[in-house]
């Protein structure tokens, strides 16, 4: 693949998404910066509470403000145009047609009492001026696209008649209608049972090829990063703690907390083997921890994890790493 | 969807009681087979008599009162006061009238005659009277009328009018077509049933069983009456139209000014006042003293007021051993302030009462008769003197054994000027040490408690009376009457008892006179009742309406002779 | 050890649960879903049975009306000899305290107004257990589910996932059971988090000597923690094996998909990786199939006519590894 | 759907019959009856006893209860002593008049909830919103007849009389006395005069709890996943909010159709008696206290059937508005 | 968001020093508003102030009260209690305010620190609470009798003057007397009326939820039999019949009031039992009294407290009306019902008599509703944002 050479479709910068709460003030986002460039998959990958779905609402400006505020400094460019602060009016003219998103939960995301056609047809009409026939002809034609079978029939219905593997490929059509470049997909087979997990993220791969847009997976699942991801972003309490190629994620993780998440999988090799699991918890994103965020739960803390840490270049472009240990766990190769 | 829902509402809006204009058609039969009739017969007198050419005739009156004109124009059971009055000036007519001194003056009856003896009277009907269906009133329906209201099978609630009359097939004859003879026992005012009870149409009521009257269409849906107004619609609760009657006799005054008369109804007096201000209503019947000075207070109003014919009184159980002495209902009397009630409750609208023998009566002569005025001295004397005395220092008397001089006074619910009086009573009397306690009971209730011969449940109640023109306190205080339903006080006393069966049969009014004053004489000293007051009546009138007479015969007297101000219409 | 030669502690033949649906002209429901339709297993004394299979299998339907949190509609379940179905008021009380249950979401199962010392201690009141001192028992209880004392005055909503579902445990062992059926126990939680509830419950069975019945759509967990393994596929055991045969040669086709369908935390090679993608989904419980419920989306190049219309039988070899699949790949005998 | 109506229709007759019979019987346990209405001096036991046999309640009451409920089922339901007319031929009268009101005043009170809510909801914790829900409270505060004469007060007597004000409002009745003199265009417009102030003083009180429940409803409708969705679409929040929220808010709100009926119609006692609109509520109110047995049964009957329909209706509209729910 | 916030919030006191207790020592609440805590501050000065007041101003009432009635009695008790809660609350605040307790944090106080957020709720229930102070002082607080009768022909329908703050009625009575012990009917009629149906409602909800089956369907097509009645109607003819005592009207209103909250608690009892802390405990043996009655009802009770506030405020309304009607509590007993409707007659020569019960009215029903509706958001977090 040639995407280094590529210039960065979407590209964020120091990102700082705050909740505003009576408890005080939550920095869900706290400094992220990375690129997604045409025709890419990156996966940002991370547990619960890392930050990593208000960051890709914030790119779309989905988050109720108040309480959440992007705070001054962040950017994030779309080929180069600034969108923070671009206004309600060109946000709208972006959403669901420059980029579009996908949920985590395909039965709450489909309004439930308008037909799944008008609900696609919303889009073309909006951002593609078709008249009604025009729209629902499109819509028709879309989920044939996404694998619904008799679309003709489905077209009138409901998203209630219809099944979670089902809703998640009209939701994908939706998406899809406007032929977007950038698309981002929020934990989009979570709610889902593996099997039909294994449909869409295969549709998903195919629909890339077809239309060429990059995509920006949101997931929890190291496993489904692994098997659709080029490039990885993991996040760990409101920042980036590494990035990488997916191989490099996975084969040579840099920074401790990554280690520990592979580790605390069951080992295929090796199912009995006792799992490693992360002691403790993730902290409290009122009150952050001063210096290396992870450096409570992390095994190999030692002096001078106290201080903030940066993220720190390993070797390639790209490659990076929030542990000032880094380079030399790298090196070692210590897989522990 | 909504669009549907809110086009259905307004056809809703729009479509009932659309019907409008003239006579209502009731869809039942009797209605429909009288109305058309009424119409004709109103067309054609229109036709004979064109109005006549005076800026006086015309337009709409609008009356506005609490109640409904409780089972309309059926005179043969209703009681209601605004009902019967309609009755009799408005849409019926009575054999005859009262002057504005209470003599009997000739109505549908051109004159009469009573036999020597004093057991018949002979009424000569007048021949220009036609009920509005156009048949003509003759002494069949007078002899009809008397029938139905004297048999017991009709339950004509004031039927106690006609106990010294002959019943059954005796009672009455019809000498011609215009000539009727009714037979009776001679006895005081015996003519006042005759200004009472309305006369109702034969051709239309006579084969309708008498039991069955209560429930027939005449009465509410579609009278036919003989007044000076005929009946034109009648929406339930609401109002009561009625047009002038083109055939009513020239010699009574022809057909009368206004077009269109409505009776209103409205329950809540804030709104009654409200749209006598904004002059929706040219007349709001009997407001109450704290509403008239706003009315007073409106140059476009006037507030008329005039004495009545209630009174309001507190009754008490003699058979009670707290009130059992005369003596001491007398103290109760004295120690009540009733000159300061009239004045504080009715704003100085009424006077106060000693008996219950009104202003308009002949035999009203207060100034002949012992008062028991306003006097806390004496009335602890006389607490003192019958044994009552306050012998444990709780400020409240007992007797010799005991017995607590403390008692329950009821009234109804709803009626604020009652409540006030309980209130205040229960004040002033507690400074004589007597223990008086308001108790409330709803008006059915209440009644039940007191008319009840066994249960007689109270101690005192206060409740009031409109007297007819015919003062007859029999019921109250004869002894012979104990059981029945009115004889609350449980009264018996020889002297009250020979006075009353006197004036019942004493028909010359000089010697009438004089019982009457005994009697009341007896009566203040025995204080079955305190009375407290007669209340003057208040209407208040927009002066757009001229000519309007009010007095104790009642609101509608002569309302066929008023005229709306020809400017203001 | 596990000694498979004694009765086991549990075994189930034939249970059905059916779940009425909607109501006729005279309130008798019309409609049934058959959640669990006809389920035979046995769980022996100290071993770890795996349940799994895809939401709406019946998984947890099974693990409740074994419990007799549900009626069962039919079938035989009995424990240690107890005939588990007969037993009345005093003796299910009894049986309660032999046999406990961890539910799957930390949030719903703690009663959100007592705290933990007061949810603990009613326990011990109820079953006249922990004598004086119900108060050092129920530190206790916390202490070996590795929580802290001073946690005992804390309330639900204080606690992480991952501690609520320790408390869940400390809950069902208050009892002191020796059965425990464990309903998704960590699915709710992140993947560092799951790692420390799967160590604590591998811990406290050697400690205690309890038996499980885990029951979880995780596969690579269930084969983990499992000595045995049995999937579910609409209300049915389609295999049942020992977790090493299952997942090394699977029998049945959908055990097959399933196991091929989990995405791998493994990128590299993931082109060439071979994946049977199902088509289609899961069909309505209320009206399976005619025979082998999977039929109809069954991808076995042999899938004929039988398949359709004849239910196959859990069968297989006598060691254990059965599977109902009329094509099995082994020449197998058929045991009734 | 029509099969389940029907069904719905059956299951409500026991709950009607069982509001009568206790009505029925409150009624007759009660001291007094209608026969004391016509107190006259001089009325003897006789008049009294044969009054109440022209009346038929010379029976016991348990005879009185089956004969009723017999003749109830086959539609009759007697005659009202007080009105001395057929209870149907009385209800004819009544009912539509209270039907008008209280319809006229749920469209306005739901047309003014849903909106108000709505608004509150997309500003939640703003200066709007805990305004108007000050302002709503208020009035939902106030006893209704209050509210009555309070409106009575200043939008008729003092807009006339003393502000003087172009438009005023009259204060009783249904139509104007000249009613059937005017144009037809004059009669729509007397007939919405009379009908502002008693639909005013209803609606008023209700919205507040309308408005309350679409909040809360609005509230938890934008914050789901499919509002996200619409928004990601890039729809405007106009669009979001009346295309995407509402329809999903007013879902629960059509409950309180059914559930607000009762409240409207008592109501209607104290407005109907207020404004002079001669309508049931006062109608049954007054035939209480008259102690009228067969229309103040018929009135029970006639408001619990009201509100029968009512929910059948509402249940109609949950089948419009939500597609997922399919009656069978 | 975050998992762990409810043990984290921590309270932030102003450590004060022995100025600050000195200051407590003769005005309570003035240094926690000088700390700017104004809610509470005033609260306790305005307690404080107030109740001094009363024994500065009418030291010969509050003597003679001690061996007066029992209402005397109580309003003195009340006076010493308030008097002493105050001072006391605010020394022991002072005093304590640098410790900082860290034990758990029910849910109850998660809703209590969410209410006090909402300052139209707070307000609301300073105003009841101070209403009900006030109805228990009334015997020391109000100027008259609200019996007493002044000069019938000089004294009636007087306005406002310094005699009579509040004017006189149609028995030179003085309004403002009346008024107060109007409060004590008022509040006591809800608040009674409240309690008996929440009392029933809650038992018969939870009972007809948990069991299901034909108890629940009994107790169900009853409730619906009640609530689909119009309830004032129900009203009328009961009391209309029979006669009209407080006893009578409070239980009516009680008695039918009831069928909402068991439909409430129902249908929280029904989402409850799907819970699988409810299932737990089936799981663990518990017995289902014990399941309904500590499991069930607690979590089923925010719904019903709303319920129950917004009830006390909607009886009182209901009193009012039956008043209207002439059913109310009947005279002389003032309630503000009773005072309203008798006062309506003369709202144009002496609107105070009407229109003073009414905003008495209006502010308290106001002030229960806005509790109920801060109650209500303080209880559901799904309202939260």
């Amino acid at each position: 693949m040639s995407a280094e050479s590529a210039p960065a479709l979407l590209s964020v910068r120091d990102l700082r998404t705050w909740f505003f709460t009576d408890q005080g003030v939550a920095k869900a986002v706290d400094g992220v910066s990375f690129d997604v460039r045409a025709g890419e998959t990156l996966g940002i990958v991370g547990e619960s509470g890392c930050g990593k779905t208000v960051t890709s609402l914030s790119v779309l400006g989905l988050l109720p403000q108040p309480p959440a505020r992007v705070m001054e400094g962040s950017s994030v460019r779309l080929r180069g145009e600034e969108l923070i602060g671009s206004g309600e009016r060109r946000m709208r003219a972006l959403r669901g047609n420059e980029i579009s998103m996908i949920f985590q939960e395909p039965m709450s995301s489909l309004n439930p009492v308008y037909k799944i056609g008008g609900q696609i047809a919303e889009s073309l009409r909006l951002h593609r001026g078709m008249d009604r026939k025009a729209a629902r002809a499109e819509a028709v034609r879309l989920l044939a696209e996404v694998g619904l079978s008799e679309p003709e029939r489905r077209v009138d219905e409901y998203p209630h008649q219809l099944s979670g593997g089902m809703r998640q490929r009209v939701m994908i059509a939706m998406a899809l209608s406007c032929e977007p470049s950038l698309l981002i997909a929020d934990e989009p087979t979570t709610a889902l049972d593996v099997t039909v997990q294994a449909q869409i993220l295969e549709l998903l791969a195919e629909l890339r090829g077809k239309f060429g847009m990059a995509v920006l997976l949101i997931t929890h699942d190291l496993g489904v990063v692994a098997e659709v991801c080029d490039r990885v972003v993991v996040m760990y309490a409101g920042q980036i703690v590494e990035t990488g190629t997916v191989y490099d994620i996975f084969g040579e993780p840099a920074h401790p907390y990554t280690r520990g998440l592979l580790d605390s999988l069951p080992s295929v090799e090796d199912p009995g083997k006792r799992l490693d699991s992360i002691p403790g918890t993730v902290p409290n994103p009122i009150d952050w921890p001063t210096g290396c965020r992870f450096r409570a739960r992390c095994p190999l803390a030692t002096e001078g994890c106290e201080l903030p840490q940066d993220l720190v270049e390993l070797g390639e472009e790209g490659r990076t790493a929030r542990c000032w240990r880094a380079p030399s766990l790298v090196a070692t190769g210590a897989a522990t | 969807m909504r669009k549907v829902l809110i086009l259905g509402v307004a056809s809703l809006t729009a479509g009932c009681g659309g019907e409008g204009g003239q006579r209502t058609a009731s869809n039942d039969p009797f209605c429909q087979a009288v109305l058309p009739a009424v119409e004709a017969f109103m067309a054609e007198s229109r036709a004979r008599n064109p109005t006549p050419d005076d800026p006086r005739y015309g337009g709409t009156l609008v009356i506005g009162s609490i109640g409904e004109l409780a089972d309309g124009m059926n005179a043969a059971i209703s009681t209601d006061y605004s009902t019967t009055q309609h009755q009799q000036f408005v849409n019926l007519m009575t054999l005859i009238d009262y002057d504005p001194e209470g003599n009997a003056r000739p109505y549908l009856a051109e004159s009469w005659d009573v036999a020597p003896d004093g057991t018949e009277i002979t009424f000569h009907l007048r021949r220009d009277v036609f009920w509005h269906d156009g048949e003509q009133t003759d002494a069949y329906d007078v002899a009809f009328t008397y029938e139905t209201v004297t048999d017991p099978l009709t339950a004509y609630p004031n039927a106690a009018f006609w106990d010294n009359y002959v019943k059954g097939p005796n009672g009455v004859a019809v000498v011609d077509d215009f000539t009727v003879v009714i037979r009776l026992e001679p006895h005081a005012e015996f003519l006042d049933p005759f200004r009472s009870a309305a006369i109702l149409p034969e051709h239309l009521l006579g084969d309708v069983p008498r039991d069955q009257l209560r429930v027939h269409p005449y009465g509410t849906q579609c009278p036919v009456g003989n007044g000076p107004f005929v009946f034109a619609e009648h929406r339930p609760q609401d109002r009561w139209l009625f047009e002038a009657n083109p055939a009513f006799p020239d010699a009574l005054g022809g057909r009368p000014f206004v077009d269109r008369y409505v009776y209103r109804i409205i329950p809540e007096q804030t709104t009654l006042l409200t749209e006598l201000l904004t002059e929706n209503i040219d007349v709001y019947i009997s407001p109450g003293p704290d509403q008239a000075q706003t009315i007073i207070d409106n140059p476009n109003l006037e507030l008329r007021s005039y004495p009545f014919r209630n009174y309001i009184l507190v009754g008490w159980n003699s058979r009670r051993p707290q009130l059992a002495d005369a003596r001491v209902r007398r103290a109760i009397t004295m120690g009540t302030n009733r000159a300061e009630i009239v004045e504080a409750i009715l704003r100085g609208y009424g006077t106060v009462a000693h008996t219950g023998v009104p202003a308009f009566h002949f035999a009203h002569s207060p100034e002949a008769l012992p008062r028991l005025r306003y006097d806390p001295e004496r009335a602890r004397a006389l607490l003192d003197e019958a044994g009552w005395r306050d012998r444990d220092g709780d400020g409240v008397r007992e007797s010799a054994d005991g017995t607590r001089l403390s008692f329950s006074i009821k009234y109804n619910t709803g009626n604020q000027q009652r409540q006030d009086i309980a209130e205040i009573m229960q004040s002033q009397l507690a400074a004589i040490g007597v223990e008086a306690q308001p108790q409330v009971v709803e008006w059915a209730t209440l009644l039940q408690q007191i008319n009840t011969p066994e249960l007689r449940d109270f101690d005192g109640v206060i409740i009031g009376w409109v007297a007819e023109f015919k003062v007859d306190d029999t019921d109250l205080f004869h002894s012979e009457r104990i059981d029945q339903p009115y004889a609350w006080s449980g009264t018996q006393n020889p002297e009250i008892d020979r006075l009353l069966d006197a004036i019942s049969i004493t028909v010359d009014r000089s010697e009438a006179t004089n019982l009457w004053l005994e009697y009341q004489r007896v009566l203040i000293e025995e204080q079955p009742y305190t009375y407290f007051y007669f209340p003057d009546r208040l209407d208040g009138v927009n002066r757009r309406v001229v000519d309007v007479v009010m007095d104790a015969r009642g609101e509608w007297v002569n309302i066929k002779d008023w005229y709306l101000d020809p400017s203001s219409r | 050890m596990i000694d498979r030669s004694l009765p086991p502690l549990l075994s189930v033949r034939g249970l059905e649960k059916h779940f009425p649906l909607g109501q006729g002209m005279l309130g008798r429901a019309v409609r049934h879903v058959k959640a669990v339709d006809g389920v035979d297993f046995a769980i022996w004394r100290g071993e770890t049975l795996g349940l799994v299979g895809e939401s709406g299998c019946g998984k947890s339907t099974t693990g409740r009306a074994v419990l007799r949190l549900l009626e069962p509609t039919a079938g035989e379940v009995h424990y240690d000899g107890m005939d588990v179905r007969a037993l009345d008021r005093e003796s299910l009380r009894a049986f309660r305290r032999r046999a406990q249950f961890v539910f799957q979401d930390p949030f719903g199962s703690l009663n959100p107004r007592l705290s933990v010392g007061a949810m603990l201690e009613e326990v011990l009141e109820v079953h006249g257990l922990g004598g004086a001192n119900r108060r050092d028992r129920a530190v206790e209880l916390l202490e070996l589910v590795g929580l802290r004392p001073e946690h005992i005055d804390r309330y639900p909503h204080e606690f992480s996932g991952g501690q609520r579902q320790r408390l869940g445990v400390a809950r069902a062992l208050s009892v002191e059971p020796e059965f425990l059926v464990l309903d998704e126990p960590v699915s709710a939680l992140d993947v560092s988090v799951q790692a420390q509830v799967v160590n604590l419950l591998e811990d406290l069975q050697a400690e205690l000597g309890l038996t499980y019945l885990f029951i979880a759509h995780d596969l690579a967990l269930v084969e983990h923690v499992s000595d045995r393994v049995a999937v579910m596929y609409l209300g049915r055991i389609v295999e049942i094996a020992d977790a090493a045969n299952l997942y090394r040669e699977p029998r049945h086709p959908y055990t097959r998909a399933l196991l091929s369908a989990v995405p791998r935390p493994d990128p590299v090679g993931r082109e060439q990786r071979e994946r049977i993608v199902l088509q289609g989904d899961v069909p309505s419980a209320v009206d399976p199939p005619m025979g082998c419920p999977f039929h109809p989306r069954c991808p076995h190049p042999a899938k004929d006519d039988v398949c359709g219309s004849v239910r196959p039988l859990l069968e297989g070899d006598p060691g254990g590894h059965l599977a109902a699949c009329h094509y099995q790949p082994s020449g197998v005998e058929t045991s009734t | 759907m029509t099969k389940y109506l029907a069904r719905r229709l059956l299951g409500a007759i026991p709950l009607v019959i069982g509001i009568a019979t206790i009505v029925f019987f409150a009624v007759n346990l009660a001291p007094g009856d209608p026969t004391l209405r016509f107190l006259a001096p001089g009325m003897n036991q006789e008049v009294i006893e044969q009054m109440r046999a022209n009346f038929g309640l010379d029976q016991p009451m348990h005879i009185r209860y089956v004969k009723w409920l017999g003749a109830m089922l086959t539609g009759d339901f007697g005659y009202s002593f007080s009105h001395s007319r057929p209870v149907l031929a009385v209800l004819r009268d009544f009912v539509p008049n209270t039907l008008v009101l209280s319809a006229v005043a749920l469209v306005v009170a739901f047309v003014l909830g849903v909106l108000l809510g709505t608004i509150q909801a997309v500003r939640q914790y703003s200066k709007v919103d805990s305004g108007l829900s000050v302002v709503l409270l208020f009035f939902y505060s106030m006893p209704s007849f209050w509210l009555a004469l309070m409106l009575i007060l200043t939008l008729s007597l003092f807009a006339r009389n003393v502000w003087e004000l172009p438009i005023w409002f009259p204060a009783s009745g249904m139509v104007s006395t000249d009613y059937e003199f005017l144009s037809f265009g004059a009669q729509l417009r007397d007939r919405f005069m009379h009908l502002v102030l008693p639909t005013l003083s209803l609606a008023l009180v209700l919205t507040a709890g309308i408005a309350r429940y679409m909040r809360g409803s609005m509230l938890e409708v934008i914050r789901q996943d499919y509002i996200r969705t619409a928004h990601a679409k890039g729809l405007s929040e106009r669009v979001v909010v009346f295309k995407h929220a509402l329809r999903n808010a007013l879902i629960p709100i059509i409950t309180l159709v059914g559930l607000y009926i009762p409240v409207l119609f008592s109501g209607t006692v104290f407005i109907e008696y207020v404004f002079a609109w001669p309508g049931m509520g006062r109608t049954i109110y007054e035939a209480i206290l008259t102690r009228d047995y067969p229309l103040v049964m018929a009135g029970s009957f006639f408001f619990a059937a009201m509100v029968v329909v009512a929910n059948l209706i509402a249940d109609v509209l949950y089948a419009i508005v939500d597609p997922r729910i399919r009656y069978e | 968001m975050s998992s762990d916030v409810g043990s984290l919030v921590v309270e932030h006191h102003q450590g004060t020093s022995r100025g600050g207790r000195l200051l407590s020592a003769i005005l309570p609440g003035l240094p926690q508003l000088l700390a700017g805590r104004w809610g509470v501050g005033s609260a306790a000065l305005l307690t404080w102030v107030g109740l001094l007041w009363i024994v500065v101003a009418r030291p010969s009432r509050v003597a003679s009260a001690l061996g007066g009635a029992w209402d005397e009695q109580l309003a003195v008790g009340t006076l010493v209690v308030g008097l002493s809660t105050a001072w006391l609350w605010s020394w022991r605040d002072v005093a304590a305010a640098h410790e900082v307790k860290r034990v758990g944090v029910s849910v109850w106080e998660l809703a209590v620190r969410a209410f006090s957020k909402n300052r139209t709720a707070v307000a609301g229930l300073l105003v009841i609470v101070g209403l009900y102070v006030i109805a228990l002082l009334t015997p020391l607080v109000a100027p008259y009798d609200p019996a007493f009768q002044g000069d019938l022909l000089r004294e009636r329908y007087v306005s406002a003057s310094a005699a009579h703050p509040l004017g006189t009625d149609q028995f030179a009575r003085d309004v403002l007397s009346r008024l107060l012990y109007g409060a004590r009917i008022s509040l006591l009629i809800g608040f009674v009326a409240v309690s008996i149906s929440v009392t029933i409602g809650t038992l018969l909800g939870a009972i007809a939820g948990f069991l299901g089956g034909i108890v629940d369907g009994v107790i169900m097509r009853f409730v619906d039999m009640v609530i689909s009645f119009p309830r004032l109607v129900l009203l009328i003819t009961i009391i209309a019949l029979f006669e009209p005592s407080i006893f009578l009207i409070t239980a009516v209103l009680g008695l039918t009031l009831w069928p909402g909250t068991a439909r409430i608690v129902r249908g929280e009892v029904l989402s409850l039992r799907e819970r699988e802390f409810v299932q737990a405990a089936t799981a663990l043996g518990f017995s289902k009294t014990r399941i309904i009655l500590r499991h069930l009802i607690p979590n089923a009770l925010g719904p019903v407290i709303v319920a129950a506030t917004l009830g006390i405020g909607n009886t009182i309304v209901l009193e009012a009306g039956l008043s209207f009607l002439g059913l109310g509590v009947q005279p002389p007993t003032p309630s503000w019902g009773t005072m309203v409707a008798d006062g309506r007659n003369v709202l144009l020569n002496a609107w105070w008599l009407s229109t003073f019960p009414g905003l008495a009215i209006v502010f308290t029903v106001l002030s229960f509703n806005l509790v109920g509706d801060g109650l209500r958001d303080a209880l559901d977090p799904r309202l939260r944002s």
